[in-house]
């Protein structure tokens, strides 16, 4: 039973890497800059799509195309932010909720219009495929990968933010605007950043997740839900807290799935019910 | 001294007192009888999302709760509404009470865990129970029928008007519903208990320091709210005899939310305008274009938002104020 | 009296004129949301029809009028079927991709009287909802109980462990499959149902492979789930000696075996269509297909609308162009015809689709993985009408 | 003489800061309090101590004599205590005269009512507006709109509007330039005389003009309280306010 036991939570770890780059640009973005952006999940899509068409209309390998995948959901955040996002930073955040919404809208049926609406998937390179079996416990090569690409985009995130001068100067633009610019920090190019920074990776997380949970047109709505909780249970602006809201959840899932599957979906539900209401401000929420 | 209590008591009679604009609008939901007979149907489901939506402003509108489930108390009213027809009886009248009742219990009980939250933990725990209530509705396939819906039961007829494929009947009773509805959501507004939501809604920390119990009055608040979602999910299961798992769904909640700030929250009519412009536009481009009319309907929502904030109404009082 | 001569000539006119007026077939169908992709290539199949043997039927114009209901909403398909027959008058409701709707677009069809071709929805009971309405996809008892029976016989399988998608559709084939196992000697060792929203089946493969059972039967709908499972069993890899898999058509679709690559060797699955099929009226059928949607290869939606669109040619010939319900519902009967799929008939009694259940297993044909049939349980009636007509 | 508010060795530390220690105070009925010392002192923090904002760590707080430690803010607020805010917490779209009858409606019981339309109900809605009048606050404008001074007023009559027994103000003049201050004070100092008032103020001369006796606080602990003069002659108070160097 202990071999199962380990499987479900290197599985569960693995899917939790997967909910944390999609959630992690939420987190901070809703977090510290109080903007309510439902569209973060058109960005994992936009992301997704690049990967799909580089691959198989282009040709490119897998790995060439995630960084591309980053750049395309980072350039289409930056678009958004500078055309749309901008004039609504101290708009009410039922506003924000509408613009975003009508934005998810606009990007399912340009994909739909674009890909058709037809069910994608992307031949992975075969060191990829299959699994390890080591004394009778399965590691999928995939998963490995997302738990290695997961813990070091988490470093390098926590690196670029702690240690940087830049990634410095983000921080307090973000976490007191009115301050940042008394010191003379060029906020809304440090918010233009930071959103970069998320919608990038969230394309990058919206490229990984094609293997695992496959890419239509829908991927923005269905995966909105899971992103929410992710970030609501982790707690607003803290990237530790949407890391360990991921693991958690992602863990939950699948061990929910193994063990209880009668439970079905309500295991998730219930966990975040449970954690939310245990910890209103999220694990390590600010506020 | 009669002057000082006449400036207050016409500060307050100006509020309540009915505004022509509001007559004509009453009004005009009368035309589609005459003008548009063949989209009877469709009035009669935009019907039913109003008050849907008018129930949704009573918390979001006017007491400051954003829900992400407010279709849980809506399916509830639907399912409720459904099973009375199939296994008791289909006279949907009572049909309507015992739903609303059923609604209203379920609301009273949830309120109790939502009044204690804010912000986004409010908004997620509310979805938390809305998406809990769905599967729960899916997994209970026995009673409820689970994904293929309700079966085994018609509502044929609200006191002897028959409900046919024209809409005639279904229409006119959604919306004598909604207008019912509508004077007791407006009675409520202009009454202590509305002041004191708005008081909630403008300074929640603020109240208990004026002797206010907040937390009783966001109960009560969300229990009338849950009350008239039911009402509505019963009216959509009388008139189309249909009652499925999207009654319950996370799309439902999110739609009503849309609608509400589109049409404009905190001013009654919001969730009634937002409701016929989303619902004829959607119904519109979806006829030109089947696959991609949600371009469009997004498109309209970044408009409105890019150039009526707070919504239409919100955007044209705006406009008018700088006008004057 | 001049007043009455000239109104006589009208109608005479508008009568005669009536023979040529266009036949409406009103197609409220789920083109956005989830379940788009289904809706699109079924009207693609009825397209596909359409373009092979023209337009025009006895001498009537045909003409599809689309309406999207967005999803598993009956109010909407209810008020969108209203609003065909009342505000565009057709004469004919079709398509119907999923059973809530199907269910709401029958009350309508009873009703007003109107002829409906369901050409999806695949629970049994829809078929009772009017008596002008006839299927031509497929009913899920008349495919899971088959199986079963025949897994339990001739498959000579002694214990299966089932795992559906959690949702109706899931439900009818699990017990369906279940009680036509254990009626022909077969034993459940137990059973799971994946949650609909989430389609991630690692953790449920890895749980199957953990029991080892015999063997395991699988229900999953059309759309994203098939490319899920094939990634997890890629993944996971299930000891095809010890556990022989079972499933429904649609575990091993296309896009399954496209993403389950060689893991996908010795499945045995069973269905009443695939696209990879040499029967030659389906090759011709596949061809035709593949230009009018760019490529794509038809699956059982596209199938169901091909047929559909048959139905209706062959019943306004027999009724030469007139489409009252009562005299196309009594026309439809019994018609019986060659289709891509196999040899297929609507049942005079229950109106539902009679066709051959095929039983397949996944094998390399020239490095190509294929679903090829190796036995035919022909002309199966839905059994689950069988026993309500005994009733 | 009866005591209108007192507590009893109250506690109160934030980790290791210490906000408040064995607080032990007793205003007597009527009696016009000034509570000084300087910034971060824990005069707010008492304030919010004593209207249940804040849960106190230990001790007791008592009402005219009724142990209202545990009860629950609105409810002391129903039994006769009454606060303003040092920033102020108004509501912003409501007029002065719906936010006052609002705290007239809550104090009558009366908001729970939600059939009977607002008009209907004149005697609330008068008292309102005579608070307003004796405040001179314009009771239809919307708050937002008022200018800074007034909206302080209104801190004041949303307070009144409660019937307090006792009233906490803190730094009812923050932010009010010096010569509207003085017409702050003065319409204070005519409230009733059986009100208890207990007032945050740094401007010396109006703490000696208005308040009958002084409290002065620090470290979240109270130093000494006495009438004015005493206080003004007291070493520790001038020690605390010029620092030792200057004794």
């Amino acid at each position: 039973m202990l071999s199962s036991a380990v499987g479900v939570l290197f599985d569960g770890f693995a899917y939790g890497m997967l909910l944390f780059l999609l959630s992690v640009g939420l987190s901070v973005t809703l977090g510290m800059m109080n903007f309510v952006n439902l569209a973060h999940c058109s960005f994992a899509m936009v992301g997704g799509y690049a990967t799909f068409h580089l691959m198989t209309r282009l040709g490119w390998p897998f790995l060439a195309t995630l960084p591309m995948a980053f750049l395309a959901g980072a350039l289409i955040s930056i678009v958004l932010e500078r055309t749309l996002y901008r004039h609504l930073y101290r708009a009410s955040d039922l506003d924000q909720c509408l613009l975003t919404i009508g934005i998810v809208f606009i990007s399912v049926a340009a994909y739909a219009w674009f890909y058709t609406t037809e069910q994608q998937s992307i031949r992975v390179p075969d060191w990829l495929q299959g699994a390890q079996h080591v004394g009778g416990m399965t590691f999928a090569n995939y998963r490995m990968f997302l738990v290695v690409v997961g813990l070091a985009i988490t470093a390098l995130l926590i690196l670029f933010l702690e240690k940087t001068r830049f990634g410095a100067r983000i921080r307090a633009a973000v976490d007191n605007q009115r301050m940042a610019r008394g010191l003379g920090i060029d906020v809304d190019r440090a918010f233009m950043f930071t959103f970069a920074l998320g919608g990038g990776l969230a394309g990058l997380g919206g490229a990984l997740s094609i293997q695992v949970v496959g890419l239509d047109p829908t991927f923005a709505l269905a995966y909105l839900v899971y992103v929410l909780i992710v970030v609501a249970v982790g707690g607003l602006g803290s990237i530790g807290g949407s890391f360990a809201a991921a693991v958690v959840l992602g863990i939950s899932d699948m061990a929910g799935k193994y063990y209880f599957p009668w439970l079905g979906a309500f295991l998730i539900y219930l966990v975040m019910v449970a954690l939310l209401m245990w910890r209103p401000a999220g694990l390590f929420g600010k506020r | 001294m009669a002057s000082a209590s006449s400036i207050a008591s016409t500060h307050f009679h100006a509020k309540v007192r009915w505004h022509p604009l509001e007559i004509v609008f009453w009004l005009c939901t009368l035309l589609p009888f005459v003008l548009t007979p063949s989209y009877l149907s469709l009035a009669s489901q935009i019907a039913i999302t109003a008050l849907f939506a008018l129930s949704l402003d009573l918390i979001l509108g006017y007491a400051g709760i954003v829900s992400l489930g407010h279709a849980a108390f809506f399916g509830v009213g639907a399912y409720t509404a459904g099973l009375l027809a199939k296994h008791y009886w289909s006279e949907p009248l009572s049909g309507l009470v015992i739903a609303a009742v059923a609604a209203g219990v379920v609301g009273y009980a949830l309120s109790h865990i939502v009044v204690r939250f804010r912000h986004l933990a409010l908004i997620m725990l509310t979805m938390g129970f809305g998406l809990l209530l769905h599967e729960a509705a899916n997994s209970a396939s026995a009673l409820t029928g689970g994904a293929d819906g309700l079966q085994g039961f018609r509502v044929p007829a609200v006191l002897s008007f028959k409900f046919d494929m024209f809409g005639r009947s279904a229409y006119a009773y959604s919306l004598a519903v909604l207008f019912l509805c509508f004077l007791a959501a407006r009675r409520i507004i202009h009454s202590p208990f509305g002041l004191a939501l708005r008081g909630i809604r403008e300074n929640a920390l603020r109240m208990p320091a004026i002797g206010a119990p907040s937390r009783a009055h966001l109960r009560k608040a969300y229990t009338i709210a849950a009350v008239m979602a039911g009402i509505a999910g019963a009216l959509l299961t009388h008139t189309t005899s249909t009652v499925s798992l999207e009654t319950l769904s996370f799309g439902r909640s999110a739609d009503v939310l849309v609608i509400l700030i589109l049409g404009g929250a905190g001013r009654l009519y919001g969730g009634i305008i937002g409701a016929v412009i989303y619902m004829v536009a959607r119904d519109q481009f979806s006829g030109i274009n089947p696959q991609y009319w949600y371009f469009w309907i997004g498109l309209l929502l970044v408009m409105v938002v890019m150039f009526l904030p707070n919504g239409i109404l919100g955007g044209i009082s705006a406009l008018y104020k700088k006008s004057k | 009296m001049k007043k009455l001569v000239v109104a006589a000539a009208l109608a005479a006119a508008f009568g005669s004129a009536h023979a040529q007026q266009a036949v409406k077939i009103g197609m409220p169908l789920t083109l956005s949301g989830q379940f788009a992709d289904a809706a699109n290539q079924m009207l693609n199949g009825a397209r596909t029809y359409m373009k092979m043997h023209g337009d025009t039927v006895a001498g009537r114009k045909i003409e599809l009028i689309t309406k999207d209901v967005g999803g598993p909403a009956p109010d909407v398909a209810k008020r969108l079927s209203q609003e065909l027959v009342v505000r565009d008058n057709v004469d004919i409701l079709a398509g119907y991709v999923l059973t809530p709707n199907a269910m709401a677009g029958g009350d309508v069809s009873a009703e007003a009287k109107k002829f409906m071709v369901v050409m999806n929805a695949a629970t049994s009971v829809v078929i009772t909802k009017s008596p002008y309405m006839i299927r031509t996809s497929v009913t899920l008892p008349q495919v899971m109980e088959t199986f079963g029976t025949w897994a339990a016989t001739k498959g000579a399988i002694k214990q299966s462990y089932t795992m559906v998608t959690d949702y109706g559709p899931g439900h009818d084939s699990e017990n369906a499959f279940q009680t036509a196992f254990k009626a022909a000697g077969g034993t459940i060792v137990g059973s799971v149902r994946f949650p609909v929203a989430n389609p991630d089946f690692s953790a449920f493969v890895q749980r199957a492979k953990d029991l080892g059972p015999e063997s395991i039967f699988i229900f999953i709908p059309g759309g994203a789930q098939p490319a899920a499972l094939g990634k997890a069993f890629a993944e996971r890899g299930i000891d095809k000696k010890k556990t022989r898999v079972l499933g429904s058509g649609e575990t091993t679709a296309e896009a399954a075996l496209k993403s389950m690559g060689d893991t996908a060797l010795d499945i045995i699955t069973a269905w009443h269509y695939d696209y990879m099929s040499s029967n030659p009226l389906n090759q011709k059928f596949v061809k035709e297909y593949q230009a009018v949607s760019n490529g794509r290869n038809p699956d059982f939606f596209s199938i169901g609308g091909y047929d559909g669109m048959h139905a209706i040619y062959e019943t306004l010939k027999k009724t030469n162009g007139k489409t009252d319900a009562e005299a196309m519902i009594a026309a439809a009967k019994g018609l019986k015809w060659e289709s891509p799929r196999g040899p297929m008939m609507i049942d005079p009694d229950t109106r539902d689709v009679v066709q051959n259940v095929y039983i397949r297993r996944v094998q390399k044909v020239n490095n190509e993985l294929v679903n090829v049939v190796f036995d035919t349980i022909p002309m199966v009636k839905d059994p689950a009408g069988e026993r309500r007509k005994k009733k | 003489m009866e005591l209108a508010l007192s507590t009893r060795n109250l506690n109160r530390r934030f980790g290791s800061l210490v906000v408040a220690q064995d607080i032990a105070l007793e205003l007597p009925q009527g009696v016009r309090y000034a509570l000084i010392g300087p910034n971060g002192a824990g005069k707010t923090t008492l304030m919010n101590l004593m209207t249940g904002m804040l849960a106190p760590d230990s001790g007791q707080i008592f009402l005219a004599g009724e142990d209202i430690t545990s009860l629950r803010a609105d409810t002391r607020v129903r039994k006769g205590l009454a606060r303003t805010f040092q920033i102020n917490a108004l509501f912003p779209r409501l007029s002065p005269l719906e936010a006052v009858t609002l705290a007239v409606l809550e104090r009558e019981g009366h908001a729970h009512n939600w059939w009977r339309g607002l008009p209907r109900f004149a005697g609330p809605i008068d008292e309102a507006h005579a608070i307003l009048q004796s405040l001179k606050i314009p009771p239809t404008r919307e708050t937002r709109e008022l200018p800074y001074g007034q909206q302080r007023l209104l801190e004041i009559a949303l307070a009144l509007a409660t019937r307090p027994r006792v009233l906490l103000l803190d730094e009812p003049a923050a932010g009010v330039p010096k010569d509207e201050s003085a017409v702050l004070f003065d319409a204070i100092a005519n409230l009733s005389r059986e009100l208890t008032i207990l007032f945050i103020e740094h401007d010396m001369d109006v703490v000696f003009r208005f308040a009958s006796r002084i409290i002065v606080m620090v470290g979240g602990r109270i130093l000494v309280q006495g009438p004015p003069d005493e206080i003004a002659r007291d070493e520790r108070v001038r020690e605390v306010y010029l620092g030792k160097a200057h004794a």
